[in-house]
């Protein structure tokens, strides 16, 4: 129970975002599926929520539409507090994985329901959902039944639905997860473009981080419940702060060290490790790591692994490898640009790698 | 309900909880006046004290009770029904298997006849059926003639007796046996039984072995059902029995509505709930085994 | 589903047991079309006097028009009691949603005769035997468990989000009820509505135990002429029952589904 | 027709039927046999009744037996829905017992008075209607001359071919009574252990202890061969059939039956249903009723034709053995429960 003073409301209402969570919390009865979810998100950004599945990131979004209520905490949009708010009273939009259609109405009604709702005058709804159907290309198609489209140009009709009523802020709930990998990659640009003309500000949740990474603003991991770290695509890729970010957003391989004094001793080499005492984890992606069969300059100023292939993949676009160094199995990649061979098992490797390349991790 | 919220959400009326109960109020009248307190009313009745004229007595007593469980009579109407009821369930289960493992493997169209063709009897009333068996099986209906034609002097007599209720019972009980089987098979899948004829094993063992076991709980089911609606069932036995044929049922209504031995019809009763008691633990034990 | 081959055996003997099923169903076409004074299979003369004698018998006439009065009322009561109660216990999930659940639809279990035995002796000194509101409370008690289950299924088996997306669009609760969960629950409610119009309007047992010489359901009236003079007459009316319930039973296979229906 | 309308009608219907009949008529409901005894009943005295009363509307409520009536009854005991019950008189001494009836007396009907003396009989709030007595039906063709004896009907060649409305029907208890005599059974109140005896002899060549429509036409139609009914309803029925079917009071002797006509006691047409009492114990009702059914008449001013008076009851008086219908009341559900226990598992 939370008892707001005024003072509190005023510090809230000042919050950066043009939503903000503050504190955001839903307890189950022996788990908390979201804890202490702090966020700001400006206005017209889009926002990907990111992490493996029961990592609260749908609670969340349900929290934000309303649909869940948090067990403690604030949902603030553009100043107003909307905790305990019902849904239809929010001006949110959302569109779900399931597309939730209204089965029993044709397109052009399912489109100017929330229309309808909000008492819109006919003239002008009409109107409105004309446009809303031309936007997501559905224009001729507006007295078929849900049924009778295909999952892409469902998913459309609830983008227009939800955007037509023009909400302050769009929730999209995994929608593109029940769509084959072609159509995912054009509605994928489709909801991006759609969004940036239309200014809107968006939370996109998935568990997908090419997804997340190619289309949002900003992307926040999230991981049992606890947002592990919130930054733009290239900062999560290239800056993981955690163990787990690393190995969720991208592929990595995993070496276990000790550090003290400031470096970490790994596999035989010395790599940075500022801040570090004890156990740690070395963590290089794969095809950051360039494999060679003769030796590397040691001037090159580059981390340096002596290794055997033992396995070895012809991909198409690239070879890849799995290389065992200093007892550990390693992932890493070659292109096939120059029309190289396959290396045989067995075949004496190096393994090379950027110092910056490397991310040290407290051991988990 | 944070006092935040105030000034976007109005104060609720009722509470979930409040709602719920609101909702489930009608219902919940409808089945305490119509059948909760009947039921114990009935379990009361039995304990009343039955007159001889059939009026009743105002105290409370086990005599109807006593009187019951030593009578010989009562007895043997109970073990016959529960003999016929049994009977009458064996056959229904024998009539509605084909039909039941016909209609599973049948599809489209076909099957959609098919089931209209099972359905239509369930919902026909049991006094139309009924009816029909009588035309079927008197003296002067489709066998009979049918036998006399063939030269047969003296038809045997097919109603107005056991032979004409078990016959009646189990056609009017194969709709629920057919369904019930049905609902059981959604397990039988058809490359199961592929996969034991590639094994090696010949059509009827394939039966025996795959097919038979798993459609054991669809079986159980329709037997439970079947023999509760057997054992309680008054209609086609009234009709079809020509009062020679006498069940706990036809006794009940006998002495409720005839004889007007209240207490009697009450304790009836509660022996036939006993008897459904037994056959529904029967039955988890049974589904247990096969599970 | 693709075809799979379907033994002989197996066809002659679904073949033979349809045909007993179908037997009584059957037989009573040409009897109702009989010359004859009393039952007898084959009739040795044909007529349609029989269906002249339903409509000139003023028992069964008055008979069928409270069976279908009846059989409305408590398929209207049955929807509007047990639509309120199967989203309680679906949506709202009260404490004991289960028990109580279980506890509505226990009737049906009881078997009809100890069932009607035991409304008699408490609604005999209310003097609610041969009264229409005796005969609909006690069809209610069958029906309305029927109608709290299918429509339990109907709401269960209802996409949430669906009615989840009609509320983020500005719709209300009770305006997303009528204008998305109502809707979208199309099939049960006519399912519904079929199964408690044929229950109440065939229900012998229970309306044996309630009616009185004022007011006797048609299946009474039939039974009570077949009781007593099994003649052609029951014949013919079996039949137009017959093209009744097929007629419901293909309405409700149009818009629900048979399958779906019937069973589980 | 549109669906509004349709259901706009049934909501009209079903109201209707909650508020009760409406009033314009006054609806009066007679309780008593099915069967031919409706269908005589109906043309000989209800339909001339209706025509000198346009006012009341009698519906006839049929029921086999007379133990189905009471049993009727009181299921609506406070609320009750017949208005006129004609049932057996020892049936009716226990509904009276239960304060079922109204007492009809001089006071409230007037033909009382015109009764004979044995139509009124003090413990019954009902009154005499009709005389009948048990008579041995026989199929005239498969039965060449008139049996001598009831137990004729337990002989081999009839295995399967007798019919015999069972009790608690009064025709199958006659039987017993007039069997237990037969045998050396004294007091039938105290036993009738002998004539149950002699009855289960019978009962192995029993077809139907219900027979339908009733237990003339199995007969009529030469389904069965023997049976035993009443002589009034075997007059009808052998003069529709042209003498397929025949009645004999066989040398055991017969027993005498009495209807009663009963008020029901707080009936909905209270006063419509003494205006139809008294016109049913009328002697116009009671010598038409006589002359197409051949019942004996209740109503000593009655005149009755010779040729019908004949075939009634009356006749048949030395024959007749005496029984206490009001006594037997009181042991009448002890001797059905007998006859269930003795009786019907030997016809299984």
């Amino acid at each position: 129970m939370i008892h707001a003073e005024p003072t509190e409301m005023t510090r809230l209402a000042q919050g950066q975002g043009f939503l903000s969570l503050r504190g955001l919390t839903r307890r189950y009865d022996h788990f908390t599926a979201v804890d202490d979810l702090n966020l700001d998100v400006a206005k017209g950004e889009l926002v990907a929520f990111l992490g493996p599945s029961g990592c609260g990131k749908t609670t969340s979004l349900r929290m934000i539409a309303g649909l869940v209520p948090a067990s403690s905490g604030h949902i603030v949009v553009d100043g107003r507090d909307l905790t305990g708010v019902a849904p239809y009273k929010r001006d949110m939009g959302l569109v779900f994985q399931s597309y939730a259609l209204f089965p029993h109405m044709d397109i052009a009604r399912n489109v100017a329901f929330g229309l309808e709702m909000r008492k819109v005058p006919k003239a002008e709804a009409a109107q409105r959902v004309k446009e809303a159907i031309a936007m997501v290309r559905l224009t001729g198609r507006e007295h078929h039944r849900p049924a009778q489209l295909s999952g892409g140009q469902q998913q459309r009709v609830a983008l227009a639905r939800a955007l037509v009523v023009r909400p302050s802020i769009l929730l999209l709930d995994e929608p593109l997860s029940n769509l084959d990998a072609k159509l995912r990659d054009e509605m994928r640009t489709e909801i991006r473009d759609i969004q940036k003309r239309l200014g809107i500000t968006a939370i996109f949740v998935t568990h997908d981080q090419m997804e997340a990474l190619t289309i949002c603003d900003k992307v926040v991991v999230m991981n049992h419940g606890r947002l592990e770290q919130v930054g733009t695509p290239h900062e999560i890729y290239e800056h993981p702060k955690t163990a787990f970010v690393a190995g969720f957003v991208g592929r990595i391989n995993r070496l276990p060290g000790r550090a003290s004094g400031g470096v970490a001793q790994v596999a035989g080499i010395t790599v940075s490790a500022p801040g570090f005492d004890g156990p740690v984890d070395v963590m290089v992606r794969p095809h950051r790591m360039i494999l060679s069969t003769g030796p590397v300059p040691a001037d090159a100023g580059l981390h340096q692994l002596s290794g055997t292939v033992t396995r070895a993949t012809f991909a198409g676009d690239i070879l890849e490898y799995e290389v065992e160094a200093a007892g550990t199995l390693l992932k890493t990649e070659a292109s096939t640009r120059g029309g190289e061979a396959l290396l045989a098992p067995g075949t004496p490797v190096t393994l090379s790698w950027r110092p910056q390349d490397t991310f040290v991790y407290p051991a988990s | 309900m944070t006092s935040l919220a105030l000034s976007h959400t109005e104060p609720r009326r009722l509470g979930p909880l409040g709602t719920a109960s609101a909702l489930l109020l009608p219902i919940a009248v409808v089945n305490a006046i119509g059948f909760l307190w009947p039921v114990v009313n009935l379990l009361k009745m039995s304990f009343r004290e039955a007159q001889a004229s059939g009026a009743l007595g105002a105290g409370y007593n086990l005599d109807t009770w006593t009187n019951a469980l030593t009578d010989s009579f009562t007895l043997e109407l109970i073990t016959n029904s529960v003999g016929v009821s049994l009977l009458i369930t064996v056959l229904t289960l024998i009539a509605s298997y084909p039909i039941a493992l016909y209609l599973h493997r049948s599809t489209g169209t076909w099957r959609t006849v098919l089931m209209v063709l099972v359905v239509a009897p369930l919902l026909t009333s049991a006094v139309v059926r009924t009816y029909g068996w009588i035309a079927i099986l008197s003296d002067r209906g489709l066998v009979a003639n049918a036998l006399m034609a063939l030269g047969m002097a003296e038809p045997p007599r097919l109603m107005f007796n056991l032979t004409g209720v078990v016959i009646g019972l189990t056609e009017i009980l194969m709709p629920y046996m057919i369904l019930a089987l049905l609902s059981g098979f959604g397990r039988l899948d058809p490359r199961l039984e592929e996969a034991a004829l590639t094994l090696g094993a010949s059509p009827l063992k394939t039966f025996w072995r795959v097919v038979l076991p798993l459609t054991a709980p669809g079986m159980a089911l329709g037997g439970l059902l079947c023999f509760v609606l057997a054992i309680s069932s008054f209609v086609t036995p009234k009709l079809l029995g020509g009062g020679r044929v006498f069940l706990l049922a036809t006794e009940i209504y006998d002495q409720a509505i005839v004889t007007l031995n209240w207490p009697l019809a009450a304790a009836l009763s509660m022996i036939v709930l006993v008897v459904f008691g037994i056959s529904l633990t029967l039955y988890a034990r049974a589904l247990r085994r096969i599970a | 589903m693709d075809e799979r081959p379907v033994s002989p055996a197996l066809k002659i003997a679904a073949g033979l047991m349809f045909l007993f099923l179908l037997a009584p169903l059957l037989v009573v076409l040409p009897i109702s079309f009989s010359g004859d004074d009393f039952m007898a299979f084959p009739p040795s003369s044909w007529s349609v006097k029989w269906y002249g004698a339903i409509f000139a018998n003023s028992v069964m006439m008055n008979a069928f028009w409270i069976s279908l009065a009846l059989a409305f009322v408590v398929t209207v009561l049955s929807l509007g009691i047990g639509l309120p109660a199967a989203y309680a216990l679906v949506r709202l999930k009260p404490p004991g949603a289960e028990a109580l659940a279980n506890l509505f639809s226990a009737p049906l279990l009881l078997p009809t005769i100890v069932l009607g035995l035991a409304l008699l002796l408490v609604f005999a000194p209310m003097g609610l035997i041969g009264s229409f509101q005796g005969l609909v409370a006690a069809h209610l008690i069958v029906t309305l468990p029927y109608a709290v289950r299918v429509l339990s299924t109907a709401l269960a088996n209802l996409p949430l989000t669906v009615e989840e997306a009609a509320g983020m669009l500005g719709a209300r609760p009770l305006t997303v009820f009528f204008r998305v969960t109502l809707p979208m629950m199309r099939s049960g409610l006519v399912s519904t509505t079929a199964l408690c119009f044929l229950v109440s309007f065939d229900e012998v047992v229970l309306s044996l135990f309630m009616t009185g010489p004022r007011l006797q359901t048609l299946p009474v009236a039939m039974y009570n002429h077949v009781d007593q003079q099994a003649d052609p007459m029951a014949a013919a009316i079996s039949v137009l029952l017959v093209v009744l319930t097929l007629a419901v039973v293909l309405v409700v296979d149009r818009t629900a589904g048979l399958t779906r229906t019937f069973v589980k | 027709m549109n669906a509004a309308y349709k259901f706009g009608t049934l909501c009209l219907l079903a109201a209707g039927l909650m508020a009760g009949p409406a009033a314009a008529e006054t609806n009066l409901t007679v309780m008593a046999y099915s069967g031919l005894f409706q269908e005589r009943y109906t043309k000989a005295v209800i339909e001339p009744f209706m025509k000198a009363h346009p006012d009341i509307k009698v519906t006839f409520f049929p029921l086999p037996s007379s133990a189905a009536m009471l049993g009727n009854l009181r299921a609506q005991k406070a609320a009750p829905q017949a208005d006129v019950v004609i049932m057996d008189v020892s049936v009716s001494k226990a509904g009276t017992d239960e304060g079922l009836f109204t007492k009809i007396d001089e006071t409230n009907i007037p033909n009382v008075k015109d009764l004979y003396p044995n139509a009124r009989i003090p413990s019954v709030a009902g009154v005499g209607v009709t005389f009948d007595n048990l008579v041995l039906l026989y199929n005239a063709e498969q039965v060449k001359e008139a049996p001598k004896s009831w137990m004729e009907m337990a002989k081999a060649p009839y295995k399967g071919k007798v019919v015999i409305p069972g009790v608690p029907d009064i025709q199958g208890l006659g039987l017993v009574l007039i069997l237990n005599k037969a045998n050396g059974g004294t007091d039938y109140l105290a036993n009738v252990d002998k004539g149950l005896a002699a009855v289960a002899e019978i009962a192995p060549n029993v077809q139907t202890w219900e027979p339908k429509p009733e237990v003339y036409a199995p007969i009529i139609t030469g389904q069965a061969a023997l049976g035993v009914g009443y002589n009034a309803r075997a007059q009808v029925n052998s003069e529709q059939s042209g003498g397929k079917i025949k009645a004999t009071i066989p040398q055991e002797g017969t027993i005498f039956q009495i209807n009663t006509i009963n008020l029901v006691a707080g009936a909905p047409a209270a006063d419509a249903a003494k205006t139809f009492v008294n016109y049913a114990l009328s002697p116009e009702a009671q010598k038409s009723f006589t002359e197409t059914m051949f019942y004996a008449p209740t109503n000593s001013k009655a005149e009755i034709t010779g040729a019908a008076l004949d075939r009634t009851a009356v006749k048949n008086l030395d024959k007749v053995m005496s029984v206490d219908w009001i006594a037997l009341a009181q042991v009448r559900d002890k001797i059905a429960e007998q006859w269930r226990r003795r009786v019907l598992p030997a016809s299984r």
